[in-house]
């Protein structure tokens, strides 16, 4: 029963990855690095959450699991903050 | 060994005697004395730098050292100091004697790992000791490229190794405590009934899973910048170095809530028990503590004020670190107000945590003052800045950590030491500390940079006060060495509970069984039931001690 | 480590306890290990910011459908790895054996995958610090590229090489019927480490593979 | 403050604000030291194990303390961020200036430009009451400008241009430092800031020989680079006029208006049609990144900024 559980995980991260791959030739300009890394965030949850099995105990489980990927918001987010706001440094 | 421990009972010390029984243990408590004996080893190692600069620095021309070989000198002191000294001084040596015994858990969760963490620990010193003895590292301890990447000529790779290696290390250990603290408690020890000790850890262990890997991955990067020549932070490449300092401080300045969060979880356990008074305001004092942990990420930035981050960014991470010393100064009412209608006593341990409260008082609103950006930019990389950070890191966490050996070291060893000594040396302590430190503030706002090897003869007399207070600071760091050695074989035996202590770990006996419980604690009480008005106490298990 | 008749480690109460406190360290150490590896993309992603141009030209010379082909195969690897577990949970033995023999096969094929990109590479001139060459469009910051593409594949494949050494480590515990539906917490957390280095493939693959195709 | 035997010397606008927001801080540390002392010691007395002062009633619920102090606490340096925020604001703001001298920065020597073409080594000749704009660059790593008597201080980071500025106000010589360790000589890389009444500084400029102005040396290197093939005025190629392009907002092809300021012409020199290209021109620029230093670089921009004033000069 969960074995069929897992295939059909397999097979929508197979389709996701297809996805990815087909929206990297679309002419869609600063929205691809937005569609393609929510297609990998989508498969990462499906990992997280089908192959880690998160659900389940003890469930103090989603708190660790998160921690590691909400830290990132502040690296990211804070230092951004600084080079967006930077006199002098051109964008590319 | 079976000498030092002939007239005590048995206990975790005399289960076996053997080498291998110590270097193969997975006793949290033998561990603990694993890493007190490395780490004491690299406090006298980066004490020895810190001594020749401070000798150094008497002459204003700055003859006693070559000018490359001050500037191995105090990079070494602060590689030693920061990762083999303070970041796991108060966690891996009282944090793994006490978390199991305070939470009543046999062990940690994961005791082959905490005795891997110890080897892994010594792996970096061996590159520590590598690099110090083929020549020595000149970056400084920030490794700020592109100075480290392609100009400087020690030994920075070896340097960045022992860093990268160290923090896994750091990391094993901040694994263990975290699952522990939150798997392992004894039944009844419900979060808000934790000593603050083990929330100060448990906050430490999150900032240092959390930090660390940043740092790994920094100087991996600066690594292969360096053997490789490739240009990661190096502009003449397209890099950016001013996102080496992003990451570097990303890790280090939380890092320095690493080393002084567990200080303020042993003053609180310090100056509730020689007050006899529960401590004021408990719930506050957690939520403090969580809260430094985590607005501590967000102020890195004030590190970089004068670097040529955009002005919108500074103005922000100055203000987030004016909140960061909110929860600080809450910290600092609460221990002070404890105080009040206590029942005091001066032991030792109480002297050292008094002079920890004044000391980090004095460091944090010095802190206050370089947070303020239009003043940073004047005090940016001045002597005001050293000061500042010694202030915290020695006349704090270096206090604490000799505030909670003497408290714990009854229980630890199962002697009691020259309680007359362990006064003068706490005393000397702030003394020393007070005069080697106090001159750097006036010497920082007249304009003395950092890492300068010489200076205008007008400004001696400040460094001749300096090292004058060094010196008196080394006997009262030296001085401990004897009478604590001393204790192991002479010294009186202590009984189970020599303080009238309310936590787990005085509840079994001193030193412990191996297994720490003869039976499995059950906790009914808050802790530090202490009633001022008769001096008695109620344990955590319910006793009246 | 050895004692015949299974019993939970002395600080824990029973298998269940040391079951989960296993798993929860797994996670902590998941949590640190995005960490290590989200300082490298922040890197990357700052660097790519700065020089979209660039990376966008030198991406375009990164083998799309050899970085594909091993999304996949690390993807299926993460199949039949909790398949394994789902076996032990259910005590086939056999099944356990087979399953991680098929996971180990694939992390082979994938490093296979990978080290003939690498030569591919290597005849391309795009190996920063040993056989690079500017090509024509190239601006300054494309080596950049090159060295987070080595850099970051290189770090991913010594995971993924750990995780290999730790199922092979799972199979002998297998083979000596080690792993009952009681407890079988070692191959779980492995199985949890083999998943993460999966994961990271995944944020890998388009950061280095998809730019400038468009 | 100067009677102050420990104070630095104050010979700059900015260091009056500086000291007085500091000397509030101060004020304020030694309030809050003083108050956790009395309260250590005299708590210490009074309470004392032998001591047979009163201990009933205890305070039990201590929230309404611990909120009051909090608020309190944050309120006060809630007020000193606000001042000290704006006073940064004003301090690193970057006023035109009265004159330009670019700086850059190398181990372990602090080279100083003029904009007549004066050069300098570790000293800076300037007028007192005349605000300077100085642009900093660095040549291989990080160092620091730091002049502590005008409470002036600024990273120079390679690969991009820092701007800072002083108003002396007194005539005198100061000491200048760098301040963010740089290797070996850290310590002897220092300098000295001459400051001088106006006609001294016109003497002294007079007598630094007649060399051609900065901005002169900079448009022979624009014709010996090859620029002017291209940026001159017969060019045949479409490349962007270079007159009166500094300070005003280009708009480039992917939509973005930036300001052309030094780092901008830095930019554009060293990475070329790469980078930022104007709307509407071709990307055919070279890079010049490794092949023009930084004092070089700074000519040629103080040539392309003389190429706006000339025109605008009435």
């Amino acid at each position: 029963m969960s074995a069929a559980r897992y295939l059909v995980a397999w097979a929508v991260m197979l389709l996701l990855l297809g996805l990815s791959i087909w929206s990297a030739f679309l002419r869609i300009g600063p929205w691809q690095p937005v569609a393609q890394f929510g297609i990998a965030v989508t498969q990462a949850a499906i990992v997280f959450i089908v192959f880690m099995r998160l659900p389940g105990r003890p469930s103090l489980k989603w708190v660790f699991a998160g921690a590691g990927f909400f830290w990132l918001i502040f690296l990211y987010g804070i230092s951004m903050a600084d080079y967006l706001t930077r006199s002098g440094l051109p964008k590319g | 060994m079976t000498t030092l421990t002939a007239d005590l009972p048995a206990s975790y010390l005399t289960k076996e005697q053997t080498i291998a029984s110590w270097l193969l243990t997975t006793d949290h408590k033998r561990i603990a004395l694993l890493y007190f004996a490395s780490i004491t080893a690299f406090f006298f190692i980066g004490g020895f730098a810190a001594t020749l600069i401070r000798l150094h620095l008497v002459n204003p021309a700055g003859t006693l050292l070559q000018p490359d070989m001050y500037n191995r000198m105090f990079t070494m002191h602060g590689i030693v100091m920061v990762w083999f000294f303070l970041i796991p001084s108060i966690p891996n040596t009282l944090g793994n004697f006490l978390v199991p015994l305070m939470i009543g858990a046999k062990d940690l969760a994961f005791p082959r790992i905490n005795l891997a963490s110890w080897y892994v620990f010594n792996l970096a010193g061996l590159f520590v000791l590598y690099f110090l003895f083929m020549g020595g590292v000149d970056t400084g301890w920030t490794f700020y490229t592109p100075l480290s990447t392609h100009y400087a000529n020690g030994y920075v790779v070896a340097a960045a190794v022992a860093v990268f290696i160290n923090g896994f290390s750091s990391i094993m250990t901040g694994l263990n405590f975290v699952v522990t603290i939150h798997r392992m408690r004894a039944p009844g020890m419900v979060w808000m009934r934790l000593p603050l000790f083990i929330w100060a850890i448990y906050a430490t262990s999150a900032v240092m899973l959390l930090a660390t890997p940043v740092l790994a991955m920094t100087l991996f990067l600066v690594g292969v910048e360096r053997t490789a020549g490739v240009g990661i932070f190096d502009p003449a490449l397209g890099g950016d170095p001013l996102l080496f300092q992003h990451m570097f401080w990303f890790y280090s300045h939380p890092a320095v809530y690493i080393m002084i969060l567990p200080a303020m979880g042993v003053v609180s356990e310090l100056i509730a028990c020689f007050a006899r008074k529960p401590i004021f305001g408990y719930a506050g004092m957690t939520y403090a503590l969580m809260a430094i942990a985590v607005i501590g990420f967000f102020v890195w930035g004030h590190h970089m004020f004068t670097a040529g981050i955009s002005i919108y960014s500074a103005v922000v991470f100055s203000l987030m670190s004016f909140v960061v010393a909110v929860p600080s100064a809450i910290k600092t009412f609460n221990w002070t107000v404890t105080l009040h209608k206590g029942r005091i006593t001066f032991d030792a341990p109480m002297l050292y945590a008094l002079g920890f409260v004044g000391l980090f008082t004095i460091g944090g609103v010095t802190g206050l003052i370089v947070a303020t950006v239009a003043l940073d930019i004047h005090l940016q990389d001045t002597y005001f800045v050293v000061a500042h950070f010694h202030y915290i890191m020695v006349g704090g966490t270096v206090s604490a950590y000799f505030g909670g050996l003497h408290y714990w070291w009854p229980k630890i060893t199962g002697r009691l030491y020259s309680e007359m000594l362990a006064r003068f040396a706490a005393l000397l302590t702030f003394l020393g500390f007070n005069l080697t430190f106090f001159p750097q503030f006036i010497l920082g706002y007249l304009g003395m940079p950092r890492r300068y090897y010489a200076y205008p003869p007008e400004w001696q007399v400040w460094h001749v006060l300096s090292s004058a207070g060094a010196s008196i600071l080394a006997v009262a760091y030296v001085l401990p060495l004897f009478y604590l050695g001393w204790s192991l074989f002479r010294g009186e035996r202590a009984g189970a509970n020599p303080w009238r202590a309310t936590g787990l770990e005085w509840r079994t006996s001193s030193p412990p069984p191996a297994h720490n419980f003869a039976r499995a604690p059950l906790v009914t009480s808050a802790p530090y039931a202490y009633n001022p008005e008769d001096g008695s106490a109620i344990a955590q298990d319910g006793a009246h001690v | 480590m050895s004692e015949s008749a299974p019993r939970p480690a002395e600080q824990f109460a029973d298998f269940a306890q040391q079951g989960e406190v296993a798993q929860l360290g797994m996670f902590v150490f998941i949590a640190t290990e995005v960490l290590f590896f989200g300082g490298l993309v922040f890197t990357y992603y700052i660097y790519r910011h700065l020089y979209g141009a660039e990376f966008a030209i030198a991406g375009r010379d990164a083998k799309l459908m050899l970085g594909a082909i091993n999304a996949a195969i690390l993807l299926t690897s993460s199949l039949t790895m909790v398949l394994a577990i789902e076996a032990a949970a259910a005590d086939r033995q056999r099944a356990i054996l087979r399953w991680l023999a098929l996971t180990v096969a694939l992390g082979f094929l994938f490093l296979g995958v990978k080290g003939w990109e690498y030569v591919t590479d290597y005849r391309d001139h795009v190996v920063p610090a040993v056989n690079f060459l500017m090509k024509p469009g190239y601006g300054g910051p494309a080596e950049l590229f090159w060295v987070f593409y080595f850099i970051a594949t290189g770090i991913h494949a010594i995971h993924l090489t750990i995780g290999i050494g730790a199922v092979l480590a799972m199979m002998r515990f297998a083979r000596r019927g080690r792993f009952t539906p009681v407890y079988y917490a070692p191959l779980e957390v492995v199985g949890l480490y083999w998943s993460f280095v999966d994961c990271v493939w995944l944020f890998l693959f388009p950061a280095l593979y998809l730019l400038g195709r468009s | 403050m100067e009677w102050v035997p420990f104070w630095p010397r104050n010979a700059a606008t900015a260091a009056t604000p500086v000291d007085t927001l500091f000397i509030a801080e101060l004020a304020i540390s030694a309030v809050i030291i003083l108050m956790v002392f009395a309260m250590i010691v005299g708590f210490g007395v009074r309470y004392r194990a032998g001591s047979d002062a009163s201990r009933s009633n205890l305070v039990r619920k201590s929230w309404r303390f611990e909120i009051a102090w909090t608020v309190a606490t944050f309120l006060v340096f809630l007020g000193l961020f606000i001042y000290g925020a704006n006073l940064y604001v004003w301090l690193y703001g970057t006023p035109p200036g009265d004159l330009e001298i670019y700086v850059v920065g190398k181990q372990w020597m602090w080279k100083m430009q003029h904009p007549g073409g004066q050069r300098e080594i570790d000293t800076l000749h300037v007028p007192v009451g005349k605000t300077v704009r100085l642009v900093l660059a660095s040549q291989d790593v990080i160092h620091s400008f730091f002049v502590p008597a005008f409470r002036v201080k600024r990273d120079v980071v390679p690969g991009t241009y820092e701007t800072a500025w002083f108003t002396p106000t007194k005539i005198g010589e100061f000491r200048l430092e760098c301040a963010e360790f740089c290797g070996t000589q850290h310590a002897h890389m220092l300098g000295s800031i001459v400051v001088m009444a106006p006609a001294d500084y016109a003497r002294w400029l007079a007598d630094q020989g007649a060399e051609p102005s900065l901005a002169q040396q900079g448009e022979a290197l624009f014709r010996s680079y090859g620029c002017s093939g291209c940026h001159g005025a017969n060019s045949t190629v479409h490349a962007p006029p270079l007159d009166g392009l500094y300070g005003r907002i280009v708009h480039l092809q992917d939509g973005e208006a930036v300001t052309a300021d030094e780092q901008y012409i830095r930019d554009c020199i060293l990475q070329g049609a790469a980078r930022i290209v104007p709307a509407g021109y071709p990307p055919i620029m070279p890079a010049f990144a490794g092949q023009i230093g930084e004092d070089d670089l700074m000519k040629l921009i103080a040539y392309i900024r003389s190429l706006g004033r000339e025109r605008h000069a009435p």
